[in-house]
Formats: structure tokens, C-alpha cells, sequence
């Protein structure tokens, strides 16, 4: 029996939803080592792009921010704010997109922005930054989260990202270019949208339970019919992230 | 007439009280030095603008430098939270306008190219565009969509920092290029720190490579290790530990003062800060060289 | 699956007939051998647009490859008029649809953002925006004011002749870059021909030069010489007799004719075209070198 | 008494409206010969920007096309055709701008696209290029063309680039960014806009005269009341125009 944090769970998983030649919007910390992972796993023709203009990194060290000089040495390209958000996410050449949140709700909408009133917050979030237009542009996008119960409320106090709305009608109806979230991937299994775009409870990790994925939802969670069981991490997995992706354990450590 | 300046001589006459001052830079080459020296000269009412704040607006808005930010992604990139911007928005004590990092960008874009506003497509999100009134829609006048835009942003003074530049300002950048030419176009000021002034046959040698013609400069301030703890790609290294410690240090307003006084006050310049980090710090951010090709332009 | 084709299997697999081609290049890099294999391949009832037609289209529409042109300056560059074209047009054999060259590169803007148009300030002049349609206005939401706008262009194939890409056609061009960025990003085919297929190490000692990345690049083709008698900077000069000689030659279809027959279909490819020209126009072309400064990106 | 050609005469008046420091946007021929010539007499810091993108362009030999190579090596600067319009003429950093066109009308107007109907032109001419544009963002624009009673007709057949309309109110009213054609250089003299936007006749090179302009003007030709003297191309001119700018005189020989 294996053993392994809750990040590299997360990891894991979200690395195998990445096809090979996908064209990825990475953020850093788990997004990073994820693609990192696919990449030197079932994905070597991944392309990792980084808001900061960074396109096609092939990091050297561990990078420790959205612009860590190790992700420009040996890129393939680089180009400014404005073009890698215009030229390449707007314009529909990214594949995946990355998001996280304070909060997710049923409908897999966002919140990076507020807890309580925008004007009067109780807690100020960082904001946007780019999941506003990686959530809409991105062909696809997954969603990684420890899933907790004040992180998935029935609805998001503030918007800050589009999942599927009040319904997948409405989003198809904004016509936007990406199909929305099509992963949530949290430290007990996985919720992936139904045909109404809620999220539904689609994959539990090796020992979670339903009802440990329901008592820790904020909605009434549904169980996909075909409830799947994820392969537990592999020795391989686990070896590439501890020993050269993340040896001294930064974004792995457990306790999240 | 000289466009060189000491950065302290460039701070006095180009950053007035109540400028919206933007300090490019995304995570790269942003201009502590300048920040620092802003905070010495006691500039009030400024209205702080970037993408990131990061810890340099955080330490200004500590300082009492600012009445509003504008941003759109307010944290200690890759640590967390920016804790005093955050506070003081979170205490009502200081304005605020917030886009996404696209609307951000996008006015600049616009400021920089002389444009009213910049479509985007929209993004369906909603709630930041209900928030700022900035945000607006339009109709696609060919299908009849409707297309969110944002106005131009014109900042009074644009502060970049550069790898190197000529005595008149023309300016190359490599590595992570973010928003430093946008700003610098669409401001009406500005001022480039630089880590080494060259001559201009060495700008001259790679023209694809200038990113700020001279002619739209103001200053010229030669300043080594600006960015500190931020970095200059090829130069010296981001200081990680540093971006960690204020996580700490900025946790309490007792601890951020002492950290003022001793950093930034307490120093005449970024040359007696840079003394003062110490030669174990400069030989951890110390960077082994890693060049580019030559390539041919020929002589024609 | 390898993207390294020969050009005349580029050709025939990607560009069909009635596709709307933009073959990029402001003066420079124009991709003269991937027109001339599109004759060769007998293309009918194409849209070819550039900002400036040049000799390519010139030669294009004499072959009869094209049912319009979409253009902002229709001229023989630093010689005069662009024989073919203009005939073409004043006989009413050619649809044409113009702009002036910020409106096409606006065009290309728009298409290679994603975006649906792009405003451009007013220009005042009018005729031109009440003779196409394609040219609308729209009110900034903000002042009130007028803006104008252009559609975006999006070409079913954007041809881009480089100075060198890796194997996935990761390219990089340096010199005048025009619009090859934009017409790259605009299109939904790309074809790449290159003067070198580097190593991939030689395209990441230098990222920021980089202009269009390989993913985005359906065929590299491996064309020296691919310019004449346009150039590639720092690898061969511009022909500018050639251009004068086409002055002449495009005075009559005869003369345009027999050059057909001699340098486009009388050719297998580009280098026996390049071996015809002989040993006095290579040397006549030939450039000294002149070295760009490297820089160092640092190893982190 | 110095010979010269009309080439000349037209560079050299040229030239001598450009002030030090000016960023002109150049075109070939003789916008770029009045250029260099203002660069090595009056104005050594003039900064010359050409629509291909180049900025601060130091020719070693006489450019021949608006893009030709002997522009970039050596430039201060090098960006895309979308910059150069955006970022440098849009955004208002060009002082200067150089005109041509097949005609220039009474109030500044320039045709630079048809002769005749635009559907069935009689002559199809190359176009606006970026004089649309640059006549109406330049801050000042300078017009260079042969004195000849069909390039200056009382109103053009196709309005490529604003002069001042139909009069100088007419431009004030549109809100352009530059202040339209400060001059326009001929071989019998320079005409100047007055208050009305009207081109009048404000110079005569030497041996010309008040009766050639009328009579090669299509309009009735206005004469200020304090018509100048130009002074006579000098021998040092001349000397820099054809021994180092265009020794072949490819530009210069007379003729036109």
C-alpha cells in the first residue's frame, strides 16, 4: 500500500485528465507539477504556456512564481502580457486551462474575488487574474481543489469566473469559445458536469467514500450512475513528483 | 540636454503628489528602487497602478503613499496574500478598481496605441463587470454580438526597469517582457532604471530587441539590482526568501515600520541597500550565464 | 507525424482552390517560391491579400490563379505601378476590396486576437470607408465619439517565409517583421518556409526572438532562397533590378508569358530556380556580415 | 549661379522644414533624401521611423524600397507594421509626416487611389499605403509634388487622405490628432494653408514666378500678401545630396 499526501492526490489526477500535444495555461504550484508530471509521463508533447508569456517552458527547477526566471531559460518563446492573453487564449489556441478558487459552486462557477459583499468584503481575495478569461477562452478546463464544504457552496459569492452559469444552456447560449469545466478534481474524488452542467460526483480516490464526497459538499451532491474508482498513484507517479519535481516538498507536503 | 539622471533627481521631477504612477514589471524587473526612493520623497495621494501589485505596492501603501489601486490580481505571487493592500481595502482606507488581468492589459493596450477603449470578448463571469463601471458592452457592428470593452489607461508616469539601454533611453529587454512597453507608450512620463547604460552601438546591433525607443523617455536612472527582491533575468535571481519573510513581516504594522525604516529609509539609495543585503545574499542570487546565438543582420 | 514537407507537397495539401491566401511579408520575406508552386499547381479562383500586392500577386493574377485581391498599397515597390493587378482591375477582370494598410493590419489584428474587429481612430478622410462596406462606425461608450472599425480577416492559409525554425516550426524572424505574427495567428492553416531547420536548442538559447511557435504551424518547409527577389536579412540582399526588369517585362502579356514559362513552370523548384539565376546574381546578393550582441538569459 | 535639378529644389525646400529632434515618418524617395539631408545639416537628432517598423533608421546607402535592408541594420528599433501605426502614429508620437499623391486639392486633400470613378477608374492608382493615416494623426504633414495643373485640381476625385476638408472648421470638427498639411514643397514654390485651410502661395523658389504658379494651379491660386523668397539650394546642399546621399542620382536626376 502506498502512501501519499493530499496535493500529490491532486496531482496525479489532474495529470492523467492532460492529453498528449495539449496546449496548457498553467498556473504554478499543483497546476506546474501536474503538467510537469504528464509531460514526463503518457504527455511529452505537452506545451506549457504561463500568463506571464511564457510559451512552451521547459523548467529547469522547481518554479516558485508565475514569472520564475527558470520558466523564460530555455522557453520556446516569449511574448508580452497582452499577446499571450490576445494571441493565444483569446484567439482559441489553448487547450487546457487551469482554475482554482475560494469557491466552487454547483454549477462550477468560481470565486477568487470576495467572501461577503464586493464593497464591504469580509475576506478579500487576490481577484482574477486570468482565470476571468481562462474559464470562457480555454478549449477545456479542470478545476483542482481540496474539497471541503465552504469551498463548494450551492452558489459562489462572487462570480469571478464563468463555469456553466445557472445552467449549460446559459453558457452555451453566451456562446463562449471554451466548453467550460469538465474536471473538478479535489482530494476525494472527481465531479465532473452532467448534461445540465452540474457538478456530479463522477470518480472516488482509493478508501474516500459518498459520503464523505456529500457531508463535504454545500450542495445536495449527486452520484454519477457509473461511479468509477481512480487508480491509486503509482510508484512511477510518486517518484517523479518527490524526486524531481518537488524534492524539498514545497507544494506536496500534506496537511492542506 | 542629458536624459541621465540619479533616480532620486528623476523621482523629483517627474512623480508629483496624486499621479497615477505605473510601475511595470510581471513578477520581472519590477522597479523596488524606485518604489523605495517614491516612499523616501513621501509622494502622497498616488494612485498605484499594475497588474500585480506585489510587495512594492504593498510597501508603498504601508508607507501612506496611495489613496487607490488599481489591479488585477492583489497577492504575494506564489506565497499568498498581499496583506496590507488587503487590509487597508478591507478597512475602507483605500480606493480600489479591479479588472482581470486581460481588462488590465487591455487598457494599457489602448493607452498605448492611442485608442479609446479595447474590445475583449466576453467572459459571461459577470460580477466584476456589474462592480466596475469601466467595464461596458458594445455591439459588433457585423453580427451583432455584443463585445465587453474597457477605457485606455494613460498613467502619468510609467516607471520600467530595464536590462540595458543608451544614454537616450532606447531600451532592450529579454526574458519576461509582461506590459513594460505598454506602459511606457501609453503614459505620459517616463522613467527607465536600468542595470547597465551601454552604448548605442550595442542597441544598434539588434534593433528586433528594443522594446522602448528614446524618444518617448523622460529619465534615464542607472540603477543596479533595482528589482530586488524581484529579479533581472540573466542578471541575478528572484529572491524567493524575501517574497516569504514579508508574509511574515507584513503580518504586523509594528514590524512592516521597522522594515521601512531600516530598508528603505534608513538607506541613501539601492546601492547602500544593495551593500546592505550582504555579500551571502548577492551570491545566492548570484547567476550563471546561459547566452543566446548570434544572429546576422548583415551590412548592407 | 513529422510537419517537414516538400513545398510542392505543402501546396498541394494545404492551399485548395477559392482559399483566401495571405502570403505575409512587408517588402521582406516575401515567400516568392511558395507563390510560384501555386502556379505551378494551376490554383484557380483564389483571394490573395497583403498589405502590398508586390510582384508575387502580380505574377499570381498574370497566372491566373486569383478571382480577387485584398490590398492597402498596390504598387511595385520604390518602382511604381503594379502592371498586372491595375490592368486587371481597370478591365473589370479582378474584384478587388481595399483598405489602407493600418485598416488590412487591423484586419489581421482582429483575426489573429480573436477579436471580431478592431477600432481605429478617425481618419476623416471618407472615401474610402463609404466605397467598402466592410469599413463601419461605432460610438465610444465612453465620450461619445466616433470610432471605426474593420472586420477581421482570417485567411484559410497564412504562408510565412523565416529565417530559421526548429523541426515543429518554431520560428524566428528578425529585420522587418511586418505582419507575419499576425497572419500567422489570423489564419487557420500555416505554412512555414524557412532558410534553415535548426537545432531546437538554438530557437530556446533565444525565446524572446521567437514570433510563431510550432504548434500553431501545420508544414515546415525548407526553402533557401524562398524571398528572391525579395530578401531574407542577413542572408541575401533584395534584387532591386529585378524589380526594375519587371516594370518592363509586366508591360506586356507576351513578355509576361515567356517569364512564366521560363522561371516559374520552366522550374522544377526552388533551387533550380536559384541555380538558373547563376553565380552573378548570388554574388550580386550577397551580404557581409553583420553580428548581433548576444545576451545572456541566465541558467536558473 | 548654382544648377540644379527639380528633385533637388523639392528635397532641399524639403528638408529645411524639419526641425531637430522631428520623428518623421519617412517614405522613400525624396522624403527619405530631405530627411538624411536635415540629419547631417540642422537637425542631427531627427528621428526617421518607416511604415515597415523601422525606428531611428541610420541608412548606410540609399534605401530603394520602404523596406529595404539597409534600413534595419543599425536601427534604433524594429516592431510589426500593427505597432508602428499604433503605437507610434495613433498614440500621437510622430511630429512629422511626408505626402504624395496624384493630386492635392484647394484645401489639402489628397488622392492618392483612382482618376475617375472608383468602380471603373480611368486610372487605378496604387493607393493609400499609410497616407490615410498619417495625414490625419502626424502633428504636421508636408506635401512634395510637381507643380503641374492636374495634380492640383480645385477638389480630388477620391479623398485618400484628409487635408482640411472642405475647410479648416471641417477638421477642427472631426477631432484628428494632427494639424494637417503645414505645407505643401513644389518646384515653383511652397503653398501654406491660411486661415480657411485654403492653400495659398506663400514662396517662390528664385527665377519663379507668381504667373507660373497660377497658371499650374487648378484653382484660383490665392498669393499672401508677404510671399516669400526661398533661398536658392546652397553648394553644400547640393554637395550632400549627390555626393553621399544619391551619387547614382537615382532620385535627383531631373526631368519630372
Amino acid at each position: 500500500m502506498v502512501n501519499y499526501t493530499s496535493p500529490e492526490l491532486l496531482t496525479i489526477n489532474a495529470a492523467r485528465l492532460l492529453r498528449d500535444g495539449d496546449v496548457v495555461f498553467v498556473g504554478v504550484g499543483l497546476p506546474n507539477l501536474a503538467c510537469n508530471l504528464a509531460r514526463r509521463t503518457h504527455a511529452p508533447n505537452l506545451v506549457m504556456i504561463y500568463e506571464a508569456g511564457v510559451i512552451g517552458a521547459q523548467p529547469a527547477r522547481l518554479p516558485l512564481s508565475i514569472g520564475d526566471p527558470t520558466l523564460v531559460s530555455g522557453a520556446i518563446s516569449v511574448c508580452g502580457m497582452y499577446d499571450v492573453f490576445a494571441f493565444y487564449l483569446q484567439r482559441g489556441n489553448v487547450d487546457v486551462g487551469f482554475l482554482g478558487g475560494a469557491q466552487i459552486d454547483r454549477f462550477g462557477n468560481i470565486n477568487a474575488t470576495v467572501i461577503g459583499e464586493y464593497d464591504h468584503p469580509k475576506v478579500r481575495l487576490p481577484g482574477s487574474g486570468g482565470s476571468m478569461e481562462i474559464a470562457a477562452w480555454a478549449n477545456r478546463c479542470y478545476i483542482i481543489s481540496p474539497h471541503q464544504k465552504r469551498r463548494f457552496p450551492e452558489k459562489v459569492d462572487f462570480r469571478t469566473s464563468a463555469g456553466f452559469l445557472n445552467h449549460r444552456k446559459e453558457r452555451e447560449a453566451a456562446q463562449l469559445r471554451g466548453t467550460g469545466p469538465q474536471a473538478v478534481v479535489t482530494d476525494i474524488g472527481v465531479l465532473q458536469p452532467d448534461e445540465s452542467g452540474e457538478l456530479i460526483l463522477t470518480a472516488l480516490h482509493p478508501e474516500k467514500t459518498v459520503e464523505e464526497a456529500k457531508a463535504n459538499t454545500g450542495w445536495e451532491l449527486r452520484i454519477a450512475n457509473n461511479l468509477a474508482l481512480t487508480e491509486a498513484p503509482t510508484e512511477r507517479e510518486l517518484k517523479i513528483l518527490r524526486e524531481e519535481l518537488d524534492p524539498q516538498r514545497i507544494y506536496l507536503k500534506g496537511g492542506d | 540636454m542629458s536624459k541621465i539622471y540619479p533616480l532620486s533627481d528623476a523621482i523629483a521631477q517627474f512623480v508629483k503628489d496624486g499621479d497615477l504612477i505605473y510601475a511595470a514589471g510581471f513578477t520581472h524587473l519590477i522597479p523596488f528602487a524606485a518604489g523605495h526612493e517614491i516612499i523616501r520623497q513621501k509622494r502622497k495621494d498616488l494612485i498605484l497602478a499594475r497588474a500585480t501589485p506585489d510587495l512594492l505596492y504593498d510597501q508603498m501603501v504601508a508607507a501612506g503613499c496611495a489613496r487607490k489601486v488599481i489591479f488585477s490580481y492583489m497577492g504575494n505571487p506564489g506565497v499568498g496574500s498581499l496583506r496590507i493592500v488587503r487590509a487597508e481595502i478591507e478597512a475602507g482606507n483605500l480606493e480600489w478598481e479591479e479588472y482581470s488581468h486581460f481588462g488590465m492589459i487591455s487598457r494599457l493596450q489602448a493607452g498605448a496605441t492611442g485608442l479609446p477603449f479595447m474590445p475583449m470578448n466576453p467572459t459571461a463571469a459577470g460580477d466584476l463587470e456589474k462592480m466596475n463601471s469601466n467595464y461596458r458592452q458594445i455591439i459588433d457592428p457585423y453580427v451583432g454580438k455584443p463585445v465587453v470593452v474597457v477605457p485606455a489607461l494613460k498613467p502619468d508616469v510609467a516607471i520600467v526597469h530595464v536590462q540595458r539601454c543608451d544614454q537616450e533611453g532606447n531600451s532592450q529587454i529579454w526574458g519576461i517582457i509582461g506590459e513594460q512597453k505598454e506602459a511606457a507608450f501609453a503614459a505620459d512620463k517616463v522613467i527607465i532604471t536600468t542595470e547597465e547604460i551601454v552604448d548605442d552601438s550595442i542597441i544598434r546591433s539588434d534593433p528586433n530587441r528594443t522594446i522602448i525607443p528614446g524618444f518617448i523617455v523622460d529619465a534615464v536612472c542607472l540603477v543596479p539590482y533595482c528589482a530586488h527582491p524581484s529579479y533581472t533575468q540573466g542578471y541575478y535571481d528572484r529572491d524567493n526568501s524575501f517574497y516569504l519573510e514579508w508574509d511574515e513581516t507584513s503580518k504586523s504594522k509594528e514590524s512592516v515600520r521597522k522594515y521601512l525604516a531600516e530598508w528603505v529609509y534608513g538607506v541613501k539609495d539601492r546601492h547602500e541597500y544593495w551593500e546592505k543585503l550582504g555579500e551571502d545574499t548577492h551570491e545566492r542570487l548570484k547567476v550563471t550565464p546561459r547566452l543566446s546565438q548570434v544572429i546576422n543582420y548583415g551590412s548592407y
